[in-house]
């Protein structure tokens, strides 16, 4: 089943299923999906009590936008697990060199090629998107949007500096380890910290709720994007760093 | 038939192709997509059952958000995987 | 007898059916990462017909933009 | 007590703790790494013996720990696993002697010695388990810890055994598993309990529990070698040899044995077992196991592989004994459990000494070891004898209370199986020996390593000594207080709620002296260890003879009573026994002053000694004996001595002989065993007390019968004796015609009970087979030319009177207390007279016959005219006193005087070849010491007979014209027949009755030929035939074929003796 | 009385890894995350060690499981974490692996880079695994399904070559498939019930056409990521590829994970929309897997990949769970719930043992592997001579995984037959033992290489890149193959803390 993995388009004919098997294989996911259509569409849904409950319960989360208080507050758990698994990623990916620790986060270099259209649509969109980004972690709070939006914009605004060619990220610099992380710190320090007032870990003090939300926002921000722009960087071996198994096809060749 | 019972029953659908994809597709590339497109499936389902009721339900749409992340994400590990062995597949058209 | 919203619906949904159908069967992998996102994009405004901002903004951002992005630096990883 | 709860505990940990600490010491350490190990072995001991001392004093050992929910590792002493633990704990210390001794150079002693302490942690493990699941995980334990033993050495074959003996012992505990969880399922926690935890528990389905028998019985099997299940013992000899020893002896096979029997009495309880009729279907699979073990050892060259089949053989003796469902059965298993350690172990550290030290690994290359390793191969003889179950070795006792065990359960067949396995261990071992002392070292040894001040270094050689010493004691003192007999009778009284004591009532008259009769031969022989005694040896014999006289002299009738040696030894003087003894010891003083001169100068001095000196003791034993194991025992020892005697000469005809009387003897004894097991078995037996006809069934007398018969020559068990006794020397001739011989007849009359019941049908066939021999051997016998050779046909032929006349004894009762005396007389005559014919034709060669012609004549003629029943002679007195009584028998009656006719033809042939073989030029000095002798047998010969008939008072009847006539006309007609075959020309009628002898000994021989041809044949073909499959049958068929040919005569009379025998049984029914 | 609050205690098994990993991601110098690494086992093994101690015993009032309700929101708005018996049985095994394996690693990864990203990963893995095992919500358990299969990804890729790469890549995709079968049946479970708590949907759950599907995907999803036979492809190589730390969890924690979920499902969760039917064929595969795992184990060339089909094997065994569930007409509801704890015990048993041996004989396999730098099973001749404390590891685990007394294994065997006999399920019987007896030809195959004496004389030396590993590599090996005897003995512990009832 997962056996045939072939990399290129040209292997693909020769690694694929037989018809039969294929044939086989579609029956079974066709009828598994109509037993759960037919089973969905035969179930007469009766009441939500969720719905209710996140709209009389609103008022206490700090925020107004109820998907962000779910997010942040009622499920805050399974936000901070979700950092932890950006950071999981951003580590797999992640191309580490000792090294490279002392370097700074972004290095400045002279491109290969420069574009000027790029470079002056740059200098007028990276402000805007960083003010956007902004923008939609604050009204996060109280209309559609938040860290994870923002977080995505932002990285956008990363993407776009790393394809002008002037700039490089270097995630194995303090720096980039910090912004990595501080997500999920400052998660975790509210969550702990707010013991000390409630006693119970992630439960927000009602007035203070709002602020909490907002700072937890503005450092998943950070991470998000980090993480974002670290992926994207991942996949572009020849401008970043050298990569071990770079530095042992030197060796062979 | 409601509009949340059409979007369920495409999401359902959109779960069955991308795990036929998953099955049936040697290209590596291609799972992943599939993949993809089952998880776009399955938050679906989430989204059309939550708009079944009167209100809107929240809940769901938090936990799809969550969802679309850690999907990004595995996408992400998969194809800097993908692109790792690739690179050492061809060790001298990378050098 | 469809209303005209449900109409929509029904569009945007087999239209993210078919785009999805028509990216697994692609033959170019670059075709299939655009049909991918196209079919991202017919979702995110099937969810913004159900009311899922929130979600139609992170899907569209994330899901289909990102992944987009990621998809299409891969696909010139393995074709070098 | 916390003391009580944590001794077996600690027992455990003192295995295990040196076991793990020994790992850790490196091989550069040797000290510490042996420290440690006898710290372990040490503290074991020392702690079981405390243990020991506890349960005496009535105190509970039992160690739990919560294992499972309702399940706990229980860790308990009771007799049965102190017996086993005791065992396992001596023998590791011993063993780690050994294995330090044999690996001394080795690698890896680290790991060897690490996983040997935890293969005994695991055995000790195994003896304490206290319910089913210890035991199941001591004994899954047993399995890992041996492994790393077995491939030790790291060697193809080594690693193939522990695959091999990997997928056997794993099966076997998957099976084991399977019927222990199945009927924890049914019966809940399986407290090992006295009498079974089963029976008490009547809703039990019996099909599940005969299932779950089977299982669990295929998982010991495994280990314990029962039939399928054996095949990876003997590949396991690619290990060293002390694992060897510790594996056969103790460790693993043992431990299946020792489950079995904790299976069937404390789990399924013995009885239960039986209502479900599972101990039938183990004693057939266990008989099974015993037959095609033995069978098969004996065609294997490799001697650890032969005692690896031995091993697979020998523990199912066990397994036979528990599942022959009755307490004396058991006692005689379980007793096993114990005698079998203390052997194979022995054998296993002899095997591996002489590897060691000789290099020597095949049986084929041990000629002569017994020279060059005297005290390992001595051991190893005591273990080997003891194997085959000579009594009194250890081996013995176990078969005894089997056979009389089976007999109480009504298993005749049995007896049948054990016989068949003695007649193997025979078969297989006899040869080892007879290689290793009678045969010549044949070229240097294979890989010899320099020989030191000892025989092999000094750690070699204790363990083994240690333990054949252990084994024969344990057989001596069986009923001793701490010996393992009595042990296991505690264990059998629990296990079926009664008692077995024996009760022997002291005698009022104690004969102590007598002990010195027995002691001083015995003392002698051990003497003869030390190099300056040697020197003395000869006078030894005479002064052992000459004390037992005195020693006579000075008791009066009475008896000893002596519970703790044997079963409990009985020696008396009465009558009977008086006359005999004083024959006994009188022919073996005179044939030991005739012998002295000879014995100086012999070469061959000390071994001579030694055997003399037992067959002295086993005859002067026998004689005073009154039980039935004393009696055995030393009938035994003299046996098996006058072997030595017997091939003293080491010709090719000595040997022949030896072979043949070995034979012979051999297969006496199992008759002889299978007799008295029944005797034993009727005496013990409470419900037939008072009724002689079931106290002593017609089988029991049949084979006692044959089996003394073999020793007085019978004819058709007596081929041995005309070959045998000649090729002595002189004087054990004389001994062996005189009074060995009468050693049958004294058994006989020590356990046939004459006067009490009629056994017509044995009486008139051993009347017509004791005529027959009568004349039968005046036949043959002139038609030798040797002198010896034609007096052991006369002793053949005269015993044949004498076997008559207990026939007589046997169809008429009524007669016996006339008849007793006078075959005493009759055979006293015979003795002596026979003795001084032999003594005479002995010394024939150094007489001055041109000096004293007339005085040589009278010497000669004065006993061969007493044998020969002359007037007057003590030869008449015998016989009238025997015809008096026995005329009441027609054929007897008629046939009796005629005798005297063959007697005096065969007589008068003597004095012919007397004369032929006079020498013309007498070399050297006549012996003094001879001529004393001889002469004082002779004053015997003429006036004891006479002195015994006149305290009689029949003294006066001879005188009268009618009875000297009655006594002179056959003499007359002998003298007739004499001078006419005279006439004929001598020899080729030699050849014509050799031959005719010849084929009536052996119609059997002539079926063992075609049998030969047979397999011949066989061979042939199997040759030419590629196939393996083909060969392998054809191999088998012929080693078939060899064994029975190899048994010979003896195998095929006994086999027939046998069916025969069950066929009476069958019949009966 | 308990002194402190336990449920109190429960967070800090989750933070306590994630505060491990950002400090390792920060701070990448040697020593420091090796400091970081032994403190967090040991605040790990603190806490755990208190939640024990304090938990109250099972015959007084500890029948409902601990909850800790985070952020104050109660279900079904908020999310609870929950502890009862079996679930805190697997945090305790999990701290208790986790502590020796991060020993082990310490020195395992003391001269490789690749530590820089080790270590923040293993403690986010760990805190997947804490967070999956003390969850009561099925929403959040999606979440740490995919924390674990991430972190184990990014793991299993570490070793950096081909083989271990694609591997990684297989397990990844199936474990993002798996987790989205499970997720859909999330979305579904949700629709119908309308919460996302254990106690609460169990509470509600019956049987419909919805809980069925539900139950399917879940069974599915969670099934190829516990790697069932015949969803078992995957697991050999990425186990058989990673290194021997994570070999270790992985066999030994990461796919119980999955079966723990599976476990809380069929017995609680959605136990009524189980039938006798579908417990059947989850046997069923579990016999096959038993064999087949065992079968394929036997062929294996090299020894990490036969330690890995022996986990196909082991995990067989775990679901032969599912038949033994089943109720009979004649049994009342209380036998029946005897017979389901009983069950439940023994592969309460099977997981700890397995997962003791299993993480011995990765690190004795890593051991060899270290110094010898291959794992050919056909090249380890004479291994016993070298390496004797990692050969004796692998020995005792192996008895442990053959069954074989006393250890962990045969206890849990025992367990296992004695309630497939109760049950009158005699050919699981056959099936257990002939599992055994196979398993013992594969780990002898091993043992005898090892003893073999080298044939040449030349071979005498030690292999030529020989290495000597760090002593404490194989002692912590040799420590865990010690607690897999050490639980031999005493079954009682683990039995009473498995019969504190969850849920329900």
């Amino acid at each position: 089943m997962f056996n045939n993995m072939t990399l290129s388009d040209s292997a693909q004919q020769e690694a694929d299923l037989p018809g039969s098997v294929l044939l086989i294989i579609g029956m079974v996911v066709v009828a598994a999906c109509l037993f759960l259509a037919m089973s969905l569409v035969q179930f007469q849904s009766t009441d939500q009590p969720l719905v209710t409950l996140v709209v009389s319960n609103l008022e206490q989360s700090g925020v107004e936008n109820p998907v962000t208080a779910v997010l942040l507050n009622f499920r805050s758990y399974d936000t901070l697990l979700e950092v932890a698994v950006l950071l999981i990623v951003a580590l797999a990916v992640m191309p580490f060199s000792l090294q490279d620790t002392r370097l700074p986060f972004i290095k400045v270099s002279e491109p290969v090629e420069r574009s000027l259209v790029l470079e002056a649509f740059l200098r007028w969109l990276l402000p805007a998107i960083i003010v956007t980004s902004g923008y939609l972690l604050w009204t996060g709070a109280v209309l559609p949007g938040g860290a994870f939006q923002a977080g995505a914009l932002l990285a956008g605004a990363g993407i776009l500096l790393l394809l002008a060619g002037h700039h490089s990220f270097n995630f194995n610099a303090p720096t980039a380890r910090l912004l990595l992380v501080v997500g999920l710190a400052m998660f975790l320090l509210v969550g702990a910290g707010v013991v000390l007032s409630s006693g119970i870990a992630l439960a927000y003090p009602v007035a203070m709720a709002g602020m909490l939300i907002l700072v937890i926002e503005v450092a998943a921000t950070i991470t998000i994007a980090a993480v974002l722009v670290l992926l994207f960087c991942a996949l572009q071996i020849e401008p970043l760093g050298p990569q071990p198994n770079r530095v042992e096809k030197e060796k062979h060749s | 038939m409601t509009q949340a019972l059409l979007y369920g029953v495409f999401g359902i659908a959109l779960f069955g192709i991308g795990l036929f994809g998953v099955l049936a597709i040697a290209h590596v590339v291609k799972k992943i997509l599939a993949i993809n497109i089952c998880g776009v499936g399955v938050f679906m389902v989430f989204i059309a059952n939550a708009s079944s009721g009167a209100a809107p339900d929240f809940v769901p749409h938090a936990m799809v958000l969550t969802g679309i992340v850690v999907a990004v994400a595995g996408t992400a590990m998969a194809l800097s995987l993908v692109v790792r062995i690739n690179a050492l597949e061809k060790p001298e058209e990378g050098a | 007898m469809i209303s005209g919203e449900l109409f929509i619906d029904l569009l945007l949904g087999s239209g993210a059916l078919v785009t999805a159908i028509l990216c697994l069967t692609a033959k170019d992998l670059f075709q299939a990462i655009l049909l991918f996102i196209s079919m991202g994009l017919l979702v995110t405004l099937a969810w913004v017909r159900l009311g899922a901002w929130d979600i139609a903004i992170a899907e569209a951002a994330i899901g289909a933009g990102l992944t987009g992005a990621l998809l299409i630096a891969t696909r010139r990883q393995l074709n070098q | 007590m916390m003391w009580q709860s944590t001794l077996p505990l600690l027992i455990l940990l003192s295995a295990l703790v040196s076991g793990v600490a020994i790992f850790f010491v490196s091989d550069n350490k040797p000290i510490l790494r042996k420290t440690l190990n006898f710290f372990g072995a040490g503290s074991c001991v020392g702690l079981i013996l405390v243990m020991i001392s506890g349960v005496y004093q009535g105190q509970v050992f039992e160690t739990r720990l919560p294992l499972l929910p309702n399940m706990d590792l229980v860790l308990h002493a009771d007799a049965l696993s102190l017996l086993f633990v005791a065992l396992s704990g001596f023998l590791w210390l011993l063993t780690t002697i050994y294995a330090i001794g044999y690996l001394e150079q080795s690698p890896n002693r680290s790991r060897f010695f690490g996983f040997f302490s935890l293969c005994v942690f695991a055995t000790i493990g195994v003896a304490l388990a206290g319910n089913l699941i210890t035991f199941l995980i001591f004994y899954e334990l047993l399995t890992l810890t041996t492994y790393p033993l077995v491939v030790h050495k790291g060697n193809k074959a080594s690693l193939a055994a522990g695959r091999k003996y990997l997928i056997y012992t794993m099966l076997g505990g998957a099976s084991l598993l399977a019927g222990v969880v199945w009927l924890k399922a049914l019966a809940g926690s399986l407290d090992f309990t006295a009498t079974g935890i089963l029976a008490s528990m009547p809703h039990l389905d019996p099909f599940h529990l005969k299932v779950i028998f089977a299982l669990i019985i295929i998982g010991l099997g495994v280990k314990a070698a029962l039939i399928p299940l054996h095949g990876w013992l003997p590949s396991a000899m690619a290990a060293p040899a002390p694992v060897s020893a510790l594996l056969h002896a103790v460790a693993v096979v043992k431990a299946g044995a020792f489950g079995i029997v904790r299976v069937v009495y404390d789990v399924y309880g013995v009885e239960f077992a039986q209502e479900l009729g599972l101990t039938i279907i183990l004693a057939v699979m266990a008989s099974v196991t015993i037959v095609y073990g033995s069978t098969r050892a004996v065609f294997q060259d490799d001697l650890k592989r032969r005692l690896a089949y031995s091993t697979v053989s020998q523990v199912s003796y066990i397994a036979l004994g528990t599942a022959i469902a009755g307490p004396i059965a058991t006692i005689g298993g379980i007793a096993h459990l114990v005698h079998q350690g203390l052997m194979k172990i022995t054998m296993f550290f002899c095997a591996g000494s002489i590897a060691e030290t000789l290099g020597v690994t095949k049986v084929s290359q041990m000629n002569g070891a017994g020279k060059r390793m005297p005290l390992t191969m001595l051991a190893f003889s005591l273990a080997v004898l003891g194997m085959i179950g000579i009594p009194p070795a250890a081996g013995f006792i176990s078969k005894w209370y089997l056979g009389t065990g089976a007999l109480e359960a009504g298993f005749y067949w049995v007896l049948g199986v054990l016989i068949i396995s003695s007649l193997l261990n025979a078969t297989y071992f006899l040869p080892i020996l007879y290689a290793a002392w009678f045969k010549p070292q044949q070229g240097a040894w294979p890989k010899e390593k320099p020989k030191g001040r000892l025989e092999t270094h000094w750690m070699l050689m204790l363990p083994p000594v240690v333990t054949a010493l252990l084994a024969l004691s344990a057989g001596l003192f069986a009923d001793a207080q701490f010996s393992p007999l009595n042990w296991v009778k505690l264990i059998a009284a629990r296990e079926y709620g009664s008692e077995f004591v024996s009760i022997l009532a002291a005698s009022s008259q104690q004969i102590p002296a007598m002990w010195l009769a027995l002691g001083a031969p015995l003392l002698c022989a051990l003497l003869l260890v030390r190099k300056q005694m040697q020197q003395v040896a000869h006078w030894f014999l005479p002064l052992s003879a000459g004390i037992a006289l005195l020693a006579y002299a000075i008791s009066g009738q009475g008896s000893n009573t002596t519970p703790w040696l044997f079963f409990g030894s009985v020696l008396t003087l009465n009558d009977t026994t008086s006359t005999f003894f004083l024959l006994a010891v009188s022919l073996w003083l005179l044939a030991a002053v005739f012998a002295v001169n000879f014995v100086k100068a012999d070469e061959r001095k000390v071994r001579f000694c030694l055997f003399f000196l037992l067959a002295m003791c086993g005859n002067f034993g026998l004689v005073l004996a009154q039980d039935i194991s004393g009696f055995i025992s030393f009938f035994t020892l003299m046996s098996l001595a006058s072997y030595g005697l017997v091939v003293h000469f080491d010709t090719d005809e000595a040997h022949q002989a030896g072979k043949s009387y070995m034979q012979w003897a051999v297969l006496g004894e199992l008759l002889l065993f299978t007799g008295l097991a029944g005797l034993a078995f009727g005496s013990i037996d409470p419900s037939l007390a008072g009724n002689p006809e079931q106290t002593y069934p017609a089988w029991v007398i049949g084979f006692l019968l044959a089996g003394f018969g073999v020793k007085a020559g019978l004819f058709g068990l007596h081929v041995w004796l005309p070959m045998a006794h000649p090729v002595a020397p002189v004087a054990a001739s004389a001994l062996l015609s005189g009074v060995m011989v009468k050693a049958g007849l004294l058994g006989w009359l020590k356990f046939i009970p004459f006067g009490e019941v009629a056994f017509a049908t044995y009486g008139s066939v051993l009347v017509v087979l004791g005529l027959f021999a009568a004349f039968f051997g005046v036949l043959v016998g002139v038609t030798q030319d040797n002198p010896k050779a034609l007096l052991a046909y006369s002793t053949m032929s005269q015993m044949g009177i004498l076997i008559a006349a207990v026939g007589v004894g046997l169809k008429y009762p009524e007669l016996w207390s006339l008849l007793l005396p006078a075959i005493v007389l009759y055979a006293v005559h015979h003795g002596l007279a026979k003795a001084a014919l032999f003594l005479f034709a002995g010394m024939n060669s150094t007489l001055t016959w041109h000096k004293y012609r007339w005085v040589c004549w009278l010497a000669a003629a004065l006993p061969a005219a007493a044998l020969a029943g002359l007037p007057l002679t003590s030869g008449a007195v015998a016989k009238i006193a025997l015809k008096d009584v026995v005329e009441r028998d027609l054929l007897m009656g008629t046939v009796l005087p005629l005798t005297a006719t063959g007697t005096t033809w065969l007589m008068m042939r003597f004095l012919q070849l007397i004369a032929q073989k006079q020498p013309k030029k007498v070399t050297g000095q006549p012996d003094v010491l001879q001529l004393g002798a001889y002469g004082t047998l002779l004053i015997l010969v003429t006036v004891l007979s006479y002195l015994i008939s006149q305290a009689n008072g029949t003294w006066a009847n001879h005188l009268t014209a009618a009875s000297f006539w009655s006594s002179a006309w056959p003499v007359l007609l002998g003298l007739g027949i004499y001078f006419i075959t005279r006439a004929l020309p001598a020899g080729d009628i030699n050849v014509a009755y050799t031959e005719a002898g010849s084929l009536v000994r052996l119609g059997a021989e002539t079926l063992s030929q075609g049998l030969k041809l047979l397999k011949d044949e066989i061979e042939n073909t199997s040759w030419q035939l590629p196939q393996r499959v083909v060969c392998r049958q054809a191999r088998v068929v012929g080693l078939a074929m060899a064994a029975v040919r190899s048994l010979m005569t003896p195998g095929v009379l006994f086999a027939l003796l046998l069916c025969m025998l069950l066929l009476a049984m069958i019949a009966a029914r | 009385m308990p002194v402190i609050d336990v449920a109190s205690l429960l967070p800090l098994l989750i933070a306590i890894p994630l505060i491990g990993a950002i400090f390792s991601v920060l701070l990448s110098t040697k020593y420091a995350q090796v400091l970081i690494g032994l403190l967090s086992a040991l605040a790990l093994v603190l806490v755990i060690g208190l939640i024990l101690v304090n938990l109250p015993s099972v015959d007084t009032e500890f029948t409902t499981p601990l909850r800790y309700v985070l952020a104050g929101w109660e279900a079904p708005l908020g999310i609870a974490l929950s502890l009862d018996g079996f679930s805190a049985l697997l945090l305790s095994l999990t701290v208790f692996l986790v502590t020796v394996l991060t020993f082990y690693s310490a020195f395992y990864f003391a001269a490789s880079p690749a530590r820089v990203r080790f270590w923040p990963l293993w403690w986010l893995l760990v805190a997947g695994i804490n967070a999956l095992f003390l969850s009561a919500d099925i929403f959040n358990v999606y979440v740490t399904l995919e924390i674990i299969g991430l972190a184990a990804v990014a793991l299993v890729a570490l070793s950096g070559n081909k083989a271990g790469l694609t591997a990684a890549l297989r397990y990844l995709l199936v474990g993002l498939l798996g987790s989205l079968c499970y997720l859909l049946a999330v979305a579904l479970l949700y629709h119908v019930y309308g919460t996302l708590d254990f106690a609460q949907l169990a509470a509600k759950a019956e049987s419909n056409p919805l809980s069925w599907a539900a139950l399917a995907l879940i069974t599915v999803g969670l099934v190829l990521k516990t790697a069932l036979v015949p969803l078992h492809f995957w697991l050999p190589h990425a186990h058989g590829s990673a290194p021997a730390p994570v070999s270790a969890i992985l066999s030994a924690l990461v796919v119980k994970a999955s079966f723990y979920l599976l476990v809380r499902f069929w017995m609680e969760i959605l136990a009524p929309a189980v039938t006798n039917e579908a417990l059947m064929l989850l046997g069923i595969l579990g016999g096959t897997a038993i064999l087949w795992g065992c079968v394929q184990a036997l062929r294996a060339k090299r020894l990490k990949l036969m330690v890995a089909y022996s986990t196909v094997a082991q995990i067989g065994y775990l679901f032969l769970l599912f038949p033994l569930l089943m109720s009979t007409e004649e049994a009342s509801a209380s036998q029946l719930a005897a017979q389901q704890q009983s069950a439940l015990a023994a592969v309460s048993y099977f997981i700890v043992a397995h997962a003791c041996a299993k993480a011995a004989m990765f690190i004795a396999a890593g051991n060899i592997i270290h110094s010898l730098g291959h794992d050919d099973i056909a090249k380890l001749q004479g291994m016993a001579k070298y390496m004797p404390l990692s050969l004796f590891t692998f020995a005792i685990a192996g008895g442990s995984l053959i069954g074989l007394p006393p250890s962990a294994g045969f206890i849990a065997k025992w367990l296992l037959l004695n309630v497939a006999i109760d049950t009158h399920q005699w050919w699981w019987v056959v099936i257990i033992l002939t599992g055994g007896l196979l398993a013992a030809l594969a780990i002898f195959r091993v043992l005898d290489q090892a003893f073999i004496k080298p044939e040449q004389a030349s071979d005498h030396v030690a292999p030529d890149n020989w290495q000597k590993v760090p002593v404490a590599m194989p002692v912590s090996g040799l420590a865990l193959a010690l607690c897999t005897m050490a639980l031999g003995f005493n079954a009682d512990l683990i039995i009473d803390l498995i019969a504190i009832e969850g849920g329900e």
